[in-house]
């Protein structure tokens, strides 16, 4: 009781004797840590790709991330769906609605003066409703992915692999692997990228932009599902939790880079090794300071993100 | 402005510092204390956001530095609550101090990195003061009660609310006709333009910070009496700092009208929202607000008194 | 520009005339008011205490109502956000001039509504959370019953003196939320090491959102811990309670905070939520009367087998507010607050006396989730089921 | 083949073109001089469809093509090589080749079409997986050029091929333009180098603020005296 409230140095008890303990810890906090981070790096893969293409900062990509859980959750309840699967059962809808959204709510604010300012209020109205229709139409209850694996866990050596953190790594890892492989090797991946490279001249090629548009946003919506189930396999979420998500989302997407997609899934382990790091070496208590500490340590050393915004 | 205009303006004036002794019921006069709150923040913010266009997304950090600080202060020394509107002063100044420090670097980064920067320090501030125990840690701290009646000192809180808030409206009115308005105005325009016609980039930046912080921790002097119970989760909330940032843009961020319209529409549609839906189908609408209002007036509501077309660009 | 100002002022006008005059109509039934956090963070708590009020209401109408009056609710949604909360406590007390205040949640909006409950001499009937906002000096505030911390772990501490020596666990890990009612709770775990003689070999606090699980659990398995204090709420336990079963930890028992009574523990958990041991200050398998009927209330309506906790909460401090008002004869203030200092109350949760501060005498139950359902271990007078002590090992 | 008549366009309130009209023959190579801010990349934009004109029409073979989108305009074979190159500049040269065949009909016959570009420019073959930005001036307008071959033009209009070229690289680019007329491609050059340009070219415009002032050919506008103290100082 006495440590309670005073900052101390951890010590390393001598009781167990083995000093590999700590080392163990350490490696341990680091695996669990980067397998959510290759999540936020999902998260952020889509929101920078719609920042980067088309200047709009979706505030509201955590919520589609968060609706995306939802769907995912209510299959599995109703017909055992397992959110993995019930992802391809969602996937048209996430798509498709993202194309509606961006063709209705999006587009026409392609006409004002600041689109980066615009968009924002734009979505951050579209989060309080998305948010608040999950709550009247389902419940505020807090819910998590039961299956067939929650609460199991592999190990390799010492080192334990939680299934359900371990499904969600891998999915966000595909996820970002199929953008990577759509942007980099597609025709319409290209197109995509010569058209935030150079609207005009990708016009004149026949381009068209708002096609174009259309889809990166229908694909980040998409994306967004995917992080959010993945996000559910991890935490418990509510309609409220899409704040939270953002953040780090926003984390992610500013360190890696805007419209850098690789930057992104690069900067979302980081963020994970960060804090798995001090997770490990410091009191918990401190370990989103110490995160958010060194966030603003790397922003000041290097400026403009860790990596060069390219596409 | 026109003459009936200025004259009705300052019955308004007139009619809001009467108002607490015309004995309304107290609510009243809280929900304006707070709506002049929100005023004071937005209209702080757009000094850095909206002049010089460094969108800061941290700036209820400021007021709960100002909280804090009001109410160390208070406990410490065992003031008299009234002592309030002296200590106040001190909260500004502690704000504006912490403001130099985190500004100094972080107003050398660019558009988001700045937005970023500024997230992550009032991140940091809420989980510190939460984490330390001599700011009251998790249980937060109490402020003595006053020694008045409710209404007398919710009365007496609201007339200096009113008057931060119009010392702050004035201060940012001037700033944005003066050469010092100009010169941030050009930093949004184009910094490196700017840097070339001798415009000391660094320093107008900085001052505007720091100017845009000390109103902010006055504010939150007020505040901490207002509630008189804070907790990091009240004052450090981020959802303060995006609401700040979601006012100002929302009421139009280039001037010093926009955040006047966008904090009290704002305030008031939620209120009456709430007072008349159910409470989910209010946060609805007022999402829809912003969705609406986006559609067809892109560049926040000042726009469409301006009458100003937007797509120049 | 130009026209902005007047159209401003004429919509402030407006807003005013329609504040002031929308809701204070009808004059004749007793007007109970205040704020809940319908949405955001809390929303689903809120939901549970709105029911448990409206319940309350519909009953007492039936019966003719509250001094021959019926009761009328002004619930406004406070968004979570304790300004919001203040400002409603003072629109119910100001404008709708209720005749009665209830009870809000959560932790920190109760904390700031108390004062202005003080300031405006109401008394306030709520969970409180923890003893700091009892010791302010504020005489209208009652916890009846309340959510205390420091008193959450009474009804475990005192079960695990009647396990002999040998069998209890020797080491605890004690992770605690930073925040109100994870420091109060953290305020009981004293008694762990002077009168259990459990030695705390890890006490770590961590922030809401918990960040990952993992390595909390790995730790404590590494430093063989055999008992696990989770101090928190329903998403940081679910995590916890999710790594120990993948880690394979299997203490001898898990006490977790204060997410295991919500429903959704049991019914999003399912099994991976059995065995864990908590505390309650009411319960719907008390034998105190109403509780049954209550029970069959919620059965029909919603369809789930008994009270949600919340439910019972909201019901409670309304049965409590209500013998003030009946006893005192009368609505003003000041009497119902003498009279509840001064008398005992029967309600769902127990008979109470206040003391000086508001509270009745420090009491918690033990809970054990069993089968997916809560059930009551300690006192014994109350137990619905046996302890399942040690906890089975995962399977 | 092109016949525009009476054109007008405005940029906001501005007149940027006013009553333009000229004509574009199969095969043959048309320049349109004029200085800065004379309306020449405006015109060029019109006729891409990226500016929608005010009045007048645009004749493409008999069809109207004022008002259409870049994207029918471009595939109709109306290609720009837009000033300033405007590559895009993250991608690979074969990513850049690519995307000017976006449109189906060009994509069908990529593959040959791209054999024969990088016979034409070797240079671009040996770099096919570099990135763009990282090439020099003279291979980007080259990529430039070939970018818009590959979209299958029938008519090339080219916006200041040479504009940050050394002479001799603004020689070889020229070079490069006669070879594609003499092959048979229908050229509209836009250049401010009215000397090249009138040289080259079979007829040629003149451009001022907004107008035509004086058409014929090349080699007569070269001569005239009012051209030759205009543009050439001389």
């Amino acid at each position: 009781m006495a440590r309670r409230g005073r900052f101390r140095p951890r010590r390393v008890p001598s009781r167990t004797g083995d000093r590999n303990v700590t080392g163990i810890l350490v490696l341990q906090s680091v695996i669990s840590g980067l397998m959510i981070g290759a999540i936020y790096g999902l998260l952020g893969v889509g929101f920078s790709l719609v920042w980067g293409a088309m200047k709009v900062i979706n505030i509201a990509h955590a919520a589609f991330a968060v609706l995306g859980a939802y769907l995912a959750y209510f299959l599995l309840k109703a017909f055992g769906v397992d959110p993995v699967l019930g992802f391809f059962v969602i996937l048209p809808f996430l798509f498709f609605g993202g194309m509606v959204v961006y063709r209705f709510l999006i587009f026409p604010v392609m006409r004002a003066r600041d689109i980066v300012v615009s968009s924002m209020v734009l979505t951050f109205g579209c989060a309080i409703v998305i948010e608040n229709f999950i709550s009247l139409i389902g419940s505020p209850d807090p819910r998590v992915f039961t299956t067939r694996y929650t609460g199991r866990a592999f190990f390799l050596g010492p080192f334990a692999f939680q299934w359900p953190q371990t499904v969600g790594a891998l999915m966000a890892l595909a996820g970002m692997a199929v953008l990577y492989v759509f942007l980099k090797k597609t025709h319409t991946g290209k197109a995509l990228r010569a058209s935030w490279q150079q609207p005009e001249a990708a016009r004149l090629y026949g381009i068209n932009l708002r096609r174009i548009s259309m889809i990166a946003f229908g694909l980040a919506v998409a994306s967004a599902g995917l992080g959010g189930i993945a996000m559910g396999f991890v935490y418990s979420f509510d309609p409220h939790t899409h704040n939270l998500w953002l953040i780090y989302i926003f984390l992610v997407v500013i360190l890696g880079g805007v419209g850098n997609v690789l930057g992104t899934a690069l900067a979302g382990l980081l963020i994970g090794l960060l804090n798995g790091l001090s997770l490990a070496f410091f009191p918990y208590q401190w370990v989103n300071v110490i995160t958010f500490g060194m966030l603003i340590l790397i922003l000041l050393v290097r400026p403009a993100g860790l990596f060069r915004s390219e596409v | 402005m026109k003459p009936y205009l200025k004259s009705l303006l300052f019955l308004a004036v007139a009619g809001a510092f009467a108002l607490p002794w015309l004995s309304p019921p107290v609510y009243f006069v809280s929900l304006l204390f707070v709506v002049f709150m929100y005023v004071v923040l937005a209209e702080s913010w757009v000094l850095i956001g909206g002049f010089a266009g460094y969108l800061s997304f941290g700036h209820g950090a400021f007021l709960g530095i100002g909280a804090y600080t009001t109410a160390l202060l208070m406990n410490h020394f065992h003031l008299s609550p009234l002592y309030v509107l002296v200590s106040a002063l001190p909260a500004g100044a502690a704000a504006a101090c912490v403001a130099a420090v985190i500004g100094y670097p972080a107003l050398r980064l660019r558009g988001p990195y700045f937005a970023l920067i500024t997230l992550c320090f009032a991140f940091v501030m809420e989980l510190a003061v939460k984490n330390l125990d001599f700011l009251g840690g998790p249980e937060g701290l109490w402020l003595k009660a006053m020694g008045i009646e409710v209404g007398l000192a919710r009365g007496i809180f609201f007339e200096v609310m009113l008057v931060l808030m119009l010392v702050t409206v004035l201060v940012v009115r001037r700033v944005e006709s003066s050469r010092f308005g100009a010169g941030l105005k050009a930093i949004k325009e184009d910094e490196e333009v700017a840097q070339t016609l001798c415009v000391d980039t660094p320093r107008v930046k900085l001052s505007a910070f720091i100017l845009s912080a000390f109103f902010p921790g006055v504010a939150g002097g007020l505040y901490a009496y207002y509630l008189s119970y804070i907790h990091p989760e009240t004052v450090f909330n981020i959802d303060i700092s995006i609401l700040i940032v979601l006012m100002a843009l929302f009421g139009g961020g280039s001037s010093y009208v926009g955040p006047i319209v966008g904090a009290i529409s704002l305030s008031l549609v939620n209120e009456l929202l709430s007072a008349f839906l159910k409470a989910e189908y209010a946060r609805v609408i007022y999402g829809l607000l912003f969705v609406v209002l986006i559609l067809y007036l892109p560049d926040g509501v000042i726009s469409f008194f301006r009458g100003r077309k937007s797509g120049a660009g | 520009m130009k026209g902005l100002k007047a159209t401003l002022i004429l919509i402030l006008t407006a807003a005013m005339i329609l504040m002031g005059s929308g809701l204070s109509m009808a004059a004749k039934p007793i007007l109970i008011g205040g704020s809940l956090p319908l949405t955001g963070k809390f929303a689903e708590t809120a939901k549970w205490i709105a029911r448990g009020y409206r319940y309350w209401a519909e009953e007492i109408n039936k019966k003719g109502g509250l001094l021959g009056r019926p009761v009328k609710f002004i619930i406004y949604d406070d968004e979570s956000n304790a300004t919001k909360a203040v400002t409603y406590a003072e629109k119910a007390i100001t404008v709708d001039k209720v005749d009665l205040l209830f009870g809000g949640y959560p932790g920190t909006a109760a904390r700031a509504v108390m004062p202005v409950a003080e300031k405006y001499k109401m008394v306030y009937v709520s969970m409180g959370g923890h003893m700091k906002s009892f010791s302010q000096g504020y005489t209208y505030s009652f916890g009846g019953p309340p959510l205390m911390g420091e008193w959450w772990y009474l009804g475990f501490m005192d079960w695990m003196k009647t396990i002999p020596k040998k069998d209890r666990p020797k080491r605890a890990a004690v992770f605690t939320m930073n925040n109100p009612i994870g420091a109060s709770l953290l305020d009981s775990m004293k008694t762990l090491e002077k009168d259990l003689g459990i030695k705390i070999v890890i006490n770590e606090k961590y922030n809401l959102p918990l960040p990952d699980a993992t390595p909390l659990i790995m730790k404590a398995k590494q430093m063989k811990c055999d008992i696990l204090f989770s101090n928190g709420f329903f998403a940081d336990g679910v995590m916890t309670m999710r790594a120990a079963k993948a880690l394979n930890y299997n203490p001898k028992a898990i006490v977790q905070g204060v997410g295991s009574v919500i429903p959704a523990w049991t019914k999003e958990l399912g099994k991976d939520g059995d065995y864990v041991f908590s505390g309650t200050a009411l319960h719907n398998k008390l034998k105190f009367p109403g509780n049954k009927k209550l029970n069959e209330v919620v059965k029909k309506r919603w369809g789930l087998p008994a009270y949600p906790v919340y439910f019972g909460f909201g019901y409670c401090w309304m049965q409590t507010l209500q013998q003030g008002v009946e006893g005192a004869k009368s609505l003003d203030q000041t009497k119902i607050r003498d009279w509840l200092k001064s008398h005992e109350v029967h309600t769902i949760a127990g008979n109470f006396r206040f003391d000086k501060r508001g509270l009745p005498k420090p009491y918690n139950y033990l809970t054990q989730v069993i089968d997916g359902r809560v059930e009551l271990i300690w006192p014994l007078s109350v137990r619905t089921h046996d302890p399942v002590y040690p906890k089975p090992h995962w399977k | 083949m092109l016949r525009v008549s009476d054109l007008t366009v405005f940029h906001g309130h501005l007149m940027a073109l006013q009553g333009l009209s000229l004509y574009l023959e199969e095969g043959e190579m048309v320049t349109v001089i004029g200085s800065n801010g004379a309306g020449k990349s405006t015109l060029l934009n019109t006729l891409s469809g990226l500016v929608s004109p005010r009045s007048g029409s645009i004749r493409f073979e008999e069809r109207e093509v004022a008002g259409m989108s870049p994207e029918e305009i471009c595939g109709l074979g109306i290609v720009q090589v837009p000033e300033g190159r405007k590559l895009f500049a993250g991608m690979t040269v074969l990513e850049n080749l690519e995307m000017g065949a976006y449109l189906p009909g060009a994509r069908r016959r990529f593959r040959r079409e791209v054999e024969r570009v990088f016979e034409k420019f070797p240079r671009l073959k040996d770099r096919r997986h570099q990135v763009a930005g990282t090439l020099s001036g003279g291979e980007q307008q080259m990529l430039a050029i070939a970018r818009a071959m590959v979209a299958l033009p029938r008519i090339l209009m080219l916006d200041e091929p040479s504009l940050g070229l050394s002479p001799l690289m603004a020689e070889e680019i020229y070079g490069v333009i006669r070879d594609l007329n003499r092959d048979g491609m229908t050229i509209l050059l836009v250049s401010q180098e009215v000397h090249v340009a009138l040289a080259m070219a079979s007829r040629g415009y003149v451009l001022e603020n907004g107008r035509i002032v004086r058409e014929g050919e090349g080699k007569a506008l070269l001569r005239d005296p009012g051209i030759r103290s205009a543009y050439l100082g001389i």
